[in-house]
């Protein structure tokens, strides 16, 4: 297949199916002062996209509170991370994975869990757990059951191979999510107060380095192949599969690596893989990155650059390294049987610059491709309050009451959770299964506290205080165990944004949970945005969820939900 | 009604990456199979049937493997069918 | 005494391992590469928990021939203790160290939880301090748990009471509720579940604790007794 | 040095029981599939290898499986080898 030229591309508008829009692909051609060609198109394509740039969502995520004497890196690198005392911290962060799990509910779940595994770990800390967030449609339906079973297992498979536990989480049924279920994964590290390391490409002349798997077609969109006439060659590109074998060596080499010295930056090849992790690696430093994509290992013959700046392929970090460091990070590497290719360098020029058979292929300005990504201050319409459906009084009351244990929402979520292995690592104390998990800190006598929480209808019904809401129900579950909250991460399901009154569920979801983070003292520091959550012009119902850490100080003061001894005790309920 | 013996062959497409395959093969090589290429994991499925007759067996097999043995996601199947006792 | 945890690529139970026998035992403990050709320096080995090798192909199938394994063999046929932890298990399986073979579990779902076991007997270095017939709890985190085993083999290990422990609820389809077995000369035990999940109050059971003292208590009275 | 295409199929003894069979069995006779019969589901193996002929290629086939590709405790094994290009 031959690659269009510049002008082909502007003038049969291809520039749309690499996700620009006519005045987005107008503001390139400014940047860049001429027509871009296929890869670069392709990489502002991927850079500008909703997924990568925010650029619906950015406006209103300014509203959340960031700061703190707790937090030590806020929003912005690949995870937040808050500071528990005593020399220690706290990394962690919450991913949607919802698109690739409605293709291939398996691989999809087991590669979002296998993304934010890579995200807390190149933060220089230690995953201690992971927690999930499901949505599916009601389970009456053969396809639901289908998604939701693979799901679980697909979680379990990558989360239990690579023995971090997954401790908790939650999973609910409703129409609204019958063609959109929603997967939603957290990833809780430690580290060292002072050990943070960033996603930077510092230091001019510095080597960078790709390390893990091979970059196959995996994961790249469907452009590329719109011309196959398979119209099922079009559907496979999309698949990735995850190697959870590979991302546990990949994850104990990187830790292995970091605690050397070596590294300057490293960031997880994650969605749009090494357009994203360079630029925004690049962009992060102020400076520029130069690759030589000839010495990227690639899985298939024919690749062109175009694909390989834009493969999803799983388990790949890209690493820059201290010069004269190599060698020490090739004896890991090698002991763990990884690949490790030195495919470029970091400049001073602004640049990303790609070469390939001696040519440049790509050079773009970094700033143009990151800090200047177009930002959108999309129409928000007029608030609604849908008025809630009248419930008439149950006639009889006990049948009620069956009816709501009964229901999958209520009932007990062991089918899920016990296909998790929630006490690899030996640190669990709690488990899921009670309000929030609490995971001990090896060698202190201090345990983290985690919880997911969300209620859509609540946002539905009013987004404002239904982002509170799940804000201050994510809290008390980790005040409920005996911690004390310290921060939270998030991640907000919405639909069109496109559409003005999905715009004002999420502008006003922001409010209602940044008030309840203001209150509480638990600011944002990490997060994630899932938007055109919808199937047939019908949007999700608006579904933020949270992610609340918290630290506890003597593991004996750990309070399960449930008292070993009942009989004879008072019942008390406690607020208004 | 007649009965029919089936083997069904089930393998990945080849852009679908396979771990499985690939650590496998890292270890045929380790072991000293140093010839050993690419190696790939699929799933061999034997099955009896009662049907009409081939045809009707060959139609209701292939309309199995799009259903349930496959994933057409990511997969791609074969199969064969032999009459029993023949 | 010394242990070694062997750490194959992909165990995960191997600190695990580790925090257990030094919180337990005191003893200094030592997590070796799957490398390592000589263990003779160990006086116990223990196989760990987890994924060796992605549990590709079957699990433990990879790890078998990995030169540790190989020295494991060396070791146990000098009559040191061997105790495999549920990949441990599958990679005595396949190595050949003990009979039978662990297939997905019947339900085809990987299952964590707290079993009970029962201890079918304390005539082993590994279970010295149990009661016969006690009923302990210890967790399990298993997808390929299934023990099998030919009739002929099955019956062999009754006759030798070489069945360590059974399940008293069956969790994934074992044969004959077996949960871990010995070797004839009694050395080597492999279990799906995992007593380094249980020695401290926190962790929901401390039932895990009485093995490795049985182990530490049978090497140093040996030693003593040389 | 040849290069051969290599299938082997991997099944399990019939004494050893196979939920995934079982499970596949009643999925398509809830999806209507009466004919169906027992199921039985095990493993399909492509490999490419390079050998002197196709005699020290099957030597070389039949080692993997007893080593590796199969399990002798539960498993049986079956493979066919093919030049390339022929
Ligand atoms: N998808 C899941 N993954 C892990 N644990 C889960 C999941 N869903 C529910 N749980 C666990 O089950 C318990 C009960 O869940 P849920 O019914 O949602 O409780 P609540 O309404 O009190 O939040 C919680 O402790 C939670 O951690």
């Amino acid at each position: 297949m031959r690659e269009p030229t510049p002008q082909e591309i502007q003038d049969g508008a291809i520039y749309r199916s690499l996700g620009l829009s006519d005045s987005e692909y107008e503001r390139v051609v400014e940047k860049l002062g001429r027509l871009p060609n296929y890869v670069e198109a392709g990489i502002f394509g991927v850079l500008w996209s909703e997924h990568c740039s925010y650029k619906s969502s950015k406006v209103h995520l300014r509203r959340f509170p960031t700061t703190g004497q707790q937090v030590l890196q806020g929003p912005g690198e690949n995870a937040g991370v808050v500071d528990i005392g005593d020399g220690w911290a706290v990394a962690f962060k919450m991913e949607s994975h919802n698109h690739p799990s409605a293709v291939e509910p398996y691989q999809g779940a087991a590669t979002g869990v296998g993304g934010i595994l890579r995200d807390i770990f190149t933060m220089g800390a230690r995953p201690i757990a992971f927690l999930d967030s499901l949505r599916f449609g009601p389970l009456d339906d053969a396809r639901t059951r289908y998604l939701f079973a693979q799901v679980v297992a697909g979680i379990g498979g990558y989360g239990n191979c690579v023995g971090i536990p997954t401790v908790g989480g939650e999973v609910q049924f409703s129409p609204t999510y019958r063609q959109n279920p929603l997967v939603n994964a957290m990833c809780v590290g430690i580290l060292p107060a002072h050990g943070i390391v960033r996603g930077e490409a510092k230091g001019v002349g510095n080597p960078v380095f790709v390390v893990g798997a091979r970059t196959g077609r995996d994961g790249i969109h469907g452009a590329t192949f719109a011309s196959a006439e398979d119209p099922e060659e079009k559907e496979r590109s999309a698949v990735q599969v995850g190697d959870p074998f590979l991302g546990k060596l990949l994850m104990e080499a990187c830790l292995e690596l970091i605690a050397t010295g070596a590294v300057v930056g490293i960031q997880d090849m994650g969605a749009a893989g090494l357009t994203s992790s360079s630029a925004e690696m690049a962009s992060r430093a102020g400076g520029g990155i130069e690759l030589v994509l000839d010495r990227v290992p690639v899985r298939e013959t024919g690749m062109t650059p175009y694909e390989m700046m834009l493969s999803e392929s799983q388990e790949r970090m890209l690493v820059v390294l201290e010069r004269g460091k190599e060698e020490a990070a090739f004896s890991i590497f090698r002991r763990y049987g990884l690949e490790v290719a030195d495919v470029g360098r970091v400049t001073d020029d602004g640049m990303l610059r790609l070469l390939w058979h001696g040519d440049v292929v790509a050079e773009v300005p970094v700033r143009a491709l990151v800090d200047e990504a177009p930002v959108y201050e999309r129409p928000v319409g007029p608030p609604v309050s849908p008025k809630p459906a009248s419930i008439p009084d149950p006639s009889d009351l006990a049948a009620a009451w069956l009816d709501l244990m009964r229901h999958p929402n209520i009932a007990e979520k062991s089918w899920v959770y016990r296909q998790y292995d929630t006490m690899v690592r030996a640190q669990t104390a709690l488990g899921p299964g009670m309000d929030a998990a609490l995971v001990k800190v090896p060698d202190l006598d201090k345990a983290v506290a985690m919880a997911t929480d969300g209620n859509a209808r609540y946002v539905r019904l009013n987004p404002k205080k239904g982002g509170a809401i799940a804000v201050a129900e994510a809290a008390r579950n980790v005040a409920a165990v005996g911690a004390r909250p310290l921060a939270i991460t998030n991640c907000l399901n919405f639909g069109n944004p496109e559409k003005p009154a999905v715009m004002r569920q999420l502008s006003d979801a922001i409010d209602g949970m940044a008030e309840a983070c203001r209150a509480l003292d638990t600011p944002v520091v990490s997060g994630n945005v899932s938007l055109y959550n919808e199937s047939r012009g019908q949007d999700i119902d608006p579904t933020p969820i949270v992610g609340c850490v918290g630290v506890l100080n003597g593991i004996s003061r750990c309070m399960p939900s449930v008292p070993t001894e009942s009989r004879g005790l008072k019942l008390v309920i406690l607020g208004s | 009604m007649k009965q029919f013996e089936v083997e069904v062959k089930v393998w990945l497409k080849p852009s679908v990456f396979d771990p499985q395959g690939h650590a496998v093969h890292g270890a045929l090589v380790s072991l000293g199979f140093d010839g050993a290429g690419e190696v790939r994991i699929g799933k061999f499925i034997q099955m009896t049937l009662e049907a009409e007759d081939e045809q009707a067996a060959a139609r209701q097999v292939d309309d199995m493997c799009q259903k349930v043995l496959a994933n057409p996601v990511m997969e791609t199947y074969a199969f064969e069918i032999r009459e029993r006792g023949q | 005494m010394r242990w070694a945890v062997v750490v194959f690529p992909g165990s995960n139970c191997d600190r695990d391992a580790e925090q257990a026998i030094r919180l337990v035992t005191g003893d200094p403990v030592d997590l070796v590469w799957h490398d390592a050709e000589d263990l003779s320096a160990y006086d116990a080995i223990v196989l760990p928990g987890g994924f060796s090798y992605g549990d590709y192909l079957r699990a433990g199938a990879i790890a078998r021939f990995s030169p540790a394994v190989h020295a494991v063999a060396r070791e146990a046929e000098r009559g040191k203790p061997v105790i495999g932890i549920c990949n441990g298990f599958q990679i005595l399986t396949e190595a050949g160290l003990l009979p039978g073979a662990l297939l997905a579990n019947d339900h085809l779902q990987f299952r964590c939880e707290i079993a009970q076991l029962r201890v079918e007997t304390n005539d082993s270095p590994f279970t010295r301090l149990y009661e016969p017939g006690e009923i302990i709890r210890i967790p399990i985190a298993h997808g390929e748990g299934r023990y099998h085993a030919e009739p002929e083999v099955l019956e062999e290990l009754r006759r030798a009471g070489c069945v360590a422990f059974r399940y008293v609820e069956n969790p994934n389809g074992s044969v004959d509720d077996v949960a871990g077995i010995l070797n004839a000369r009694r050395n080597v035990l492999g279990l799906m579940p995992h007593p380094e999940r249980a020695v401290i109050d926190w962790m929901g059971s401390e039932d895990g604790i009485r093995m490795f003292q049985s182990i530490h208590a049978h090497v140093e009275e040996g030693r003593t007794h040389a």
